[in-house]
């Protein structure tokens, strides 16, 4: 539908704004760390994860902030958790990589590369376990791929027909190793979907209505007790792994010709066509954007730093007693 | 009050709070067909069913994973390592996920699950089945670490395990799972977490120990009480958090100790507890804190040399004269 | 050929007698901790280790005693590994669990499941590095197949055209646990083949002769340089998982039909067959084995204890410090 | 003598041993073309080829076992963890085959290989990027673990740990590696496994400390200087085997020592060598061991609690008047 459309597109140019602010944030020190950025996998989450219901669970790696906007996490608490304040979405204990929202059932926010995929299976363990009907989507790299935690969890998922969704952004690199150079095969859906006997469907991940129309195929699957699917979202980074990453494995030529994919470039056209907007709004909803962002960094930057004595605090349920 | 094994005493400690609460699901290898590698589980299958006694696929990592990921959104699961010897290829799931979840994210997801198996140098096992983990996963904030050594604990602890809200390393041993004592009927019988135990009121000086060597601790106090010499054996029960005020209590009357564990000398839980020891009550110190540890090797399969590594009888009575400065 | 013939048949029948023996000592407690027999899958070994040259590296899990004879360990140390003695294959350090010879390229003997996979992977790693033309061949169980390990090491085997041969020992149980109630998939050559992009063989490992041929064409494969080959050999455990298991999963009936398909019965009477053995020939067989068997125990019966100082021994190459 | 960061002198170390051995190369991730996530392999794919540096998968339980197989069979392997929080997914490869395959073996086959990488609390990484694994890893007979503070260390520990015939922990400092030192050119300069190394010569007080800590401790033992205080700083440089007579020689001429470590507190390397001192020193020592340790909590993200889990000149300073009974 048209308002659902001009929605994602929106979501999709809150998340890049969202990145763009945060390299600046970055690069003047004020975000620390590990930073990943999304810029030009947009339509992986924001498809996706539109075609989930509310209440369904939402989990990924340390590339976590489209995930976690697109779930519908404020900006403002996004911020503030890079810039380490305790408004922040993990009260500036996460950081970048850790986002967490239990409200918005937004599970993290994970940095060990694959050791998120078992999460993933449990909590979809859990919801069969209740039989609540809900659905947990699961993202990840390519990288990711090659480690032992998701074999297990894969099988253990297929074999007991876990109403999980693993949706792998294969984005060609893992950090500066390219697919040939890490997997076995280039084709993940034999990978991920043949090797476990669920169904494995690859899919052009910068088109957002295929991304949410494959999505929603299999999370109907999930909540009919028929198991996990595989979905290989074929996708580009724009920036570094990192921030700190120069990217030196990656020619001008290759970067520029991505561009012309660029999944909000390609949807803002589409919607164009169809007469779902016009250049006005387009302006408008940039510009609303750019407010709302400015504000998200205004709220963080004025946000008060965790007091010294959080640091001992949410380790443990019951009260913590230090061993020093 | 029943006679039970150990190992039945762990079962009914899970039985128990399955009935009570319907979050509580059991998952590991062989735990719902088999009845158990070492018939912890038997019976459960038959009473629970499939549904919350879960056959597992020789998958320790994923299936830990599973675990801390089901905890995260409410249910409380035991995951069992067959022994904890197979722990090591999940060791990022427990040090890093469970341990870190609640912090990560500023309180928002809590994980009340229960890693339990047995471990010890059980018997010819060799270097690959003997481990003891206790000193690693005692070094982790985050995670709390605790070894029964007598049924009745079996049956408290894991039931306290299990209620608790946060991530619980139990180490049960191998070689106590036949053991036979009292336990308390009562269905709310809890060992508090964090609370040791004397298992033997002394004088003179006192034993720190924990699990299987509580046993051999014991013995040796009989043979010393034959000499005249009164040992105090305290049974730390949780290993994190420590429970240092009964410690100091012990130590601080008898003014000498002697700590006995079945784990490597170096950077073990002896050398983390005479530490704090040490830094709290130095001064009322008589005489060094000497350890009976298993010895600095891997664990061989020989039977007389595997003996010659466990804390035995004798070296405990040594570490006591040692002490008391008694030839 | 004929005389090779005879000698696997020999080499099957020592490792039927000597587990026979082993059941007997293990149940007097003359061997202690955890014995797994091989009784049954005798032609999965000696059929693939007949067909590699006696440079090539053999490696496998802790259900090892057939493996290790195959490779022509002398029973005399095998047997004095499992009593533990000074003379044993591993000077009793090891048990039956952990057998090495390093002279017969025989490489373990290993306990925790799956985690000599990626062993194998590095010494046939080696074998390229060095270009020694030699193969690995790398033995595992079904139950296998789940661990990490096994996903992580098959991965670069494939991507690095490693020449190893993994040769997985479906019988049908990880345990106590059935192939469909722990493997997602039932076809194992998908799991460990396609799914990795390398050839995926099933074989009736029953079948000795088809066994060898396999592993001939597997061997070749990688002393060409094509990289690594996934060999499914069907076979079927007579005893139970170890020593301690009362097999309460196993009907009476499932097992005598089983013996019918006995590898070493299939194999005498092939051979009879074929007119290269007779029933006198065959007796003289069995007898000079039993010999053989029992010369072996008494070797290790008299065999004298390590020494108590063996215990700090052969723990590193350095003088060791204890660090009590 | 050259001037070279630190993380020049390990790459220095890396290639000297590599063209003076041909069985020696680096897997790793990112270390090739890359060349090396923190820039410590940098240039070395050029000047020795794919065959011998070679990029990896993130596949580190994998990649350990290649490299101990590697080993087994002869070659010399470095296999560099882009970081040691990445290595507990390998921890079983490490504990159960490096550590015990000479052992398990009979010593048929011994594990020449080294596992190295950059860890610690190195700057707003959070809980899961922020591990300190020494104390895990010195647990274990059969491993070597070696901790460098300098440049030249950094260069003449890695080279004599790439040329140890046994499996060494090699545990570098984030923090550190753009440190600059003098570090000696000669091709064979070594430092033994197992020797500590005096940075400061003192005589009031020991510090008994190892990697980053090194440095705060100067700085602390600076600040005594100037109150008339004259501070040891001893160095550990290999955590296992521990350098018990350097360390004891120090202890026994100051009587009093304060211990810095950037690890956890609980069964840390700090409570193994207190422990050891204690035990072989009890009546030499005129006030408690102090220890300053990271607190014990997870590492948080935010850069102020951060700091103030790391030990800080202040706090160092502050154990070292207590054991001074100084105010
Ligand atoms: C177990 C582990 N090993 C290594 C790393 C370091 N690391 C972080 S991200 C990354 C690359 C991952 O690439 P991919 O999975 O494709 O995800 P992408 O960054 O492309 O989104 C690496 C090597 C890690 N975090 N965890
Ligand atoms: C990591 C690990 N988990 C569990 C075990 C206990 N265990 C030993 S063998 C085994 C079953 C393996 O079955 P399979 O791989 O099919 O080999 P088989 O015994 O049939 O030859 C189990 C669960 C172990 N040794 N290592
Ligand atoms: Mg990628
Ligand atoms: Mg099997």
């Amino acid at each position: 539908s048209r308002n659902q459309a001009l929605g994602w597109l929106r979501q999709m140019l809150l998340i890049r704004r969202f990145e763009e602010r945060s390299a600046m944030l970055y690069q003047n020190q004020k975000i620390g760390g590990f930073c990943h950025l999304y810029s030009g996998q947009e339509a992986v989450a924001v498809g996706s994860i539109g075609a989930l219901r509310e209440d369904d669970y939402v989990i990924t790696a340390y590339r976590d902030h489209g995930h976690a906007l697109a779930r519908g996490m404020d900006p403002k608490f996004a911020m503030a958790e890079q810039l380490g304040k305790a408004a922040g979405c993990s009260k500036g204990k996460g950081g970048s990589m850790h986002f967490f929202d239990a409200d918005k059932g937004f599970l993290g926010g994970h940095a060990i590369v694959g050791s998120h995929l078992p999460l993933a299976a449990g909590v979809a363990f859990a919801s069969k376990y209740r039989n609540d009907q809900k659905v947990t989507i699961c993202y990840f790299g390519d990288g990711a791929m090659d480690q032992g935690a998701l074999h297990e969890a894969f099988n253990m998922a297929s074999l007991w027909k876990l109403p999980v969704i693993y949706v792998v952004e294969n984005n060609g690199m893992s950090m500066g190793t390219q697919l040939h150079r890490h997997s076995c095969l280039i084709d993940l859906t034999i990978r991920g979907g043949t090797a476990y006997g669920m169904p494995g469907v690859a899919v052009d991940g910068n088109d957002i209505e295929q991304m949410a129309k494959i999505t929603l195929e299999a999370a109907n699957r999930a909540r009919a007790g028929e198991g996990p699917t595989f979905i290989e979202a074929q996708t580009y980074r724009f920036r570094g792994h990192s921030m700190s990453d120069p990217m030196k494995y990656r020619s001008k030529e290759e970067a520029e010709k991505a561009k012309e994919r660029d999944p909000i470039v390609l949807y803002e056209s589409l919607l164009k066509e169809r007469g779902w907007i016009n250049g006005a709004a387009l302006e408008e909803m940039h510009e609303k954007i750019k407010v709302e962002i400015d504000e998200a960094i205004e709220f963080a930057e004025n946000a008060p730093e965790p007091e010294l004595s959080a640091l001992y605090e949410d380790i443990s349920v019951a009260p913590y007693l230090p061993q020093e | 009050m029943a006679v039970l094994h150990y190992r039945e005493a762990l079962r009914a400690a899970m039985t128990e709070e399955m009935e009570r609460d319907e979050r509580v699901f059991l998952m590991g290898e062989e735990v719902a067909e088999y009845n158990g590698a070492y018939k912890v589980s038997q019976g459960m299958l038959d009473q629970f069913g499939a549904n919350r006694i879960i056959d597992t696929p020789i998958s320790e990592n994923g299936f830990a994973g599973i675990g801390i990921g089901a905890a995260m959104v409410g249910l409380r699961p035991i995951v069992e390592f067959m022994t904890w010897s197979f722990g090591y290829v999940a060791f990022d799931q427990l040090v890093n996920n469970a341990a870190n979840m609640r912090y990560m994210s500023g309180g928002q997801f809590s994980v009340p699950i229960v890693f339990r198996g047995n471990s010890g140098i059980a018997g010819a096992l060799g270097a690959t089945h003997s481990h003891r983990p206790e000193a690693l996963y005692s070094h982790v904030p985050g995670l709390t670490v605790m070894m029964p050594s007598t049924p009745a604990d079996a049956k408290g602890m894991l039931k306290a395990a299990i209620r608790s809200d946060d991530p619980v390393v139990f180490i049960e041993h191998e070689n106590l799972l036949g053991d036979r004592g009292e336990v308390p009927d009562d269905r709310d019988f809890l060992v508090p977490i964090g609370k040791a135990d004397v298992k033997r009121e002394g004088s003179d000086v006192t034993i720190l120990t924990y699990s299987r060597s509580v046993l051999t601790s014991l013995k040796a106090a009989e043979i010393m009480a034959s000499e005249g010499v009164s040992v105090e054996v305290v049974d730390l029960r949780t290993l994190r958090p420590l429970d240092l005020e009964t410690i100091l209590k012990s130590v601080v009357k008898t003014h000498r100790a002697v700590i006995v564990e079945e784990d490597w000398p170096y950077c073990g839980i002896g050398a983390g507890v005479a530490d704090r020891v040490y830094n709290a009550v130095f001064d009322e110190l008589d005489a060094p804190i000497r350890r009976v540890t298993a010895k600095d090797t891997p664990i061989p399969y020989n039977r007389r040399l595997e003996a010659s590594v466990i804390p035995s009888v004798e070296r405990v009575v040594a570490a006591l004269k040692d002490v008391l400065y008694k030839k």
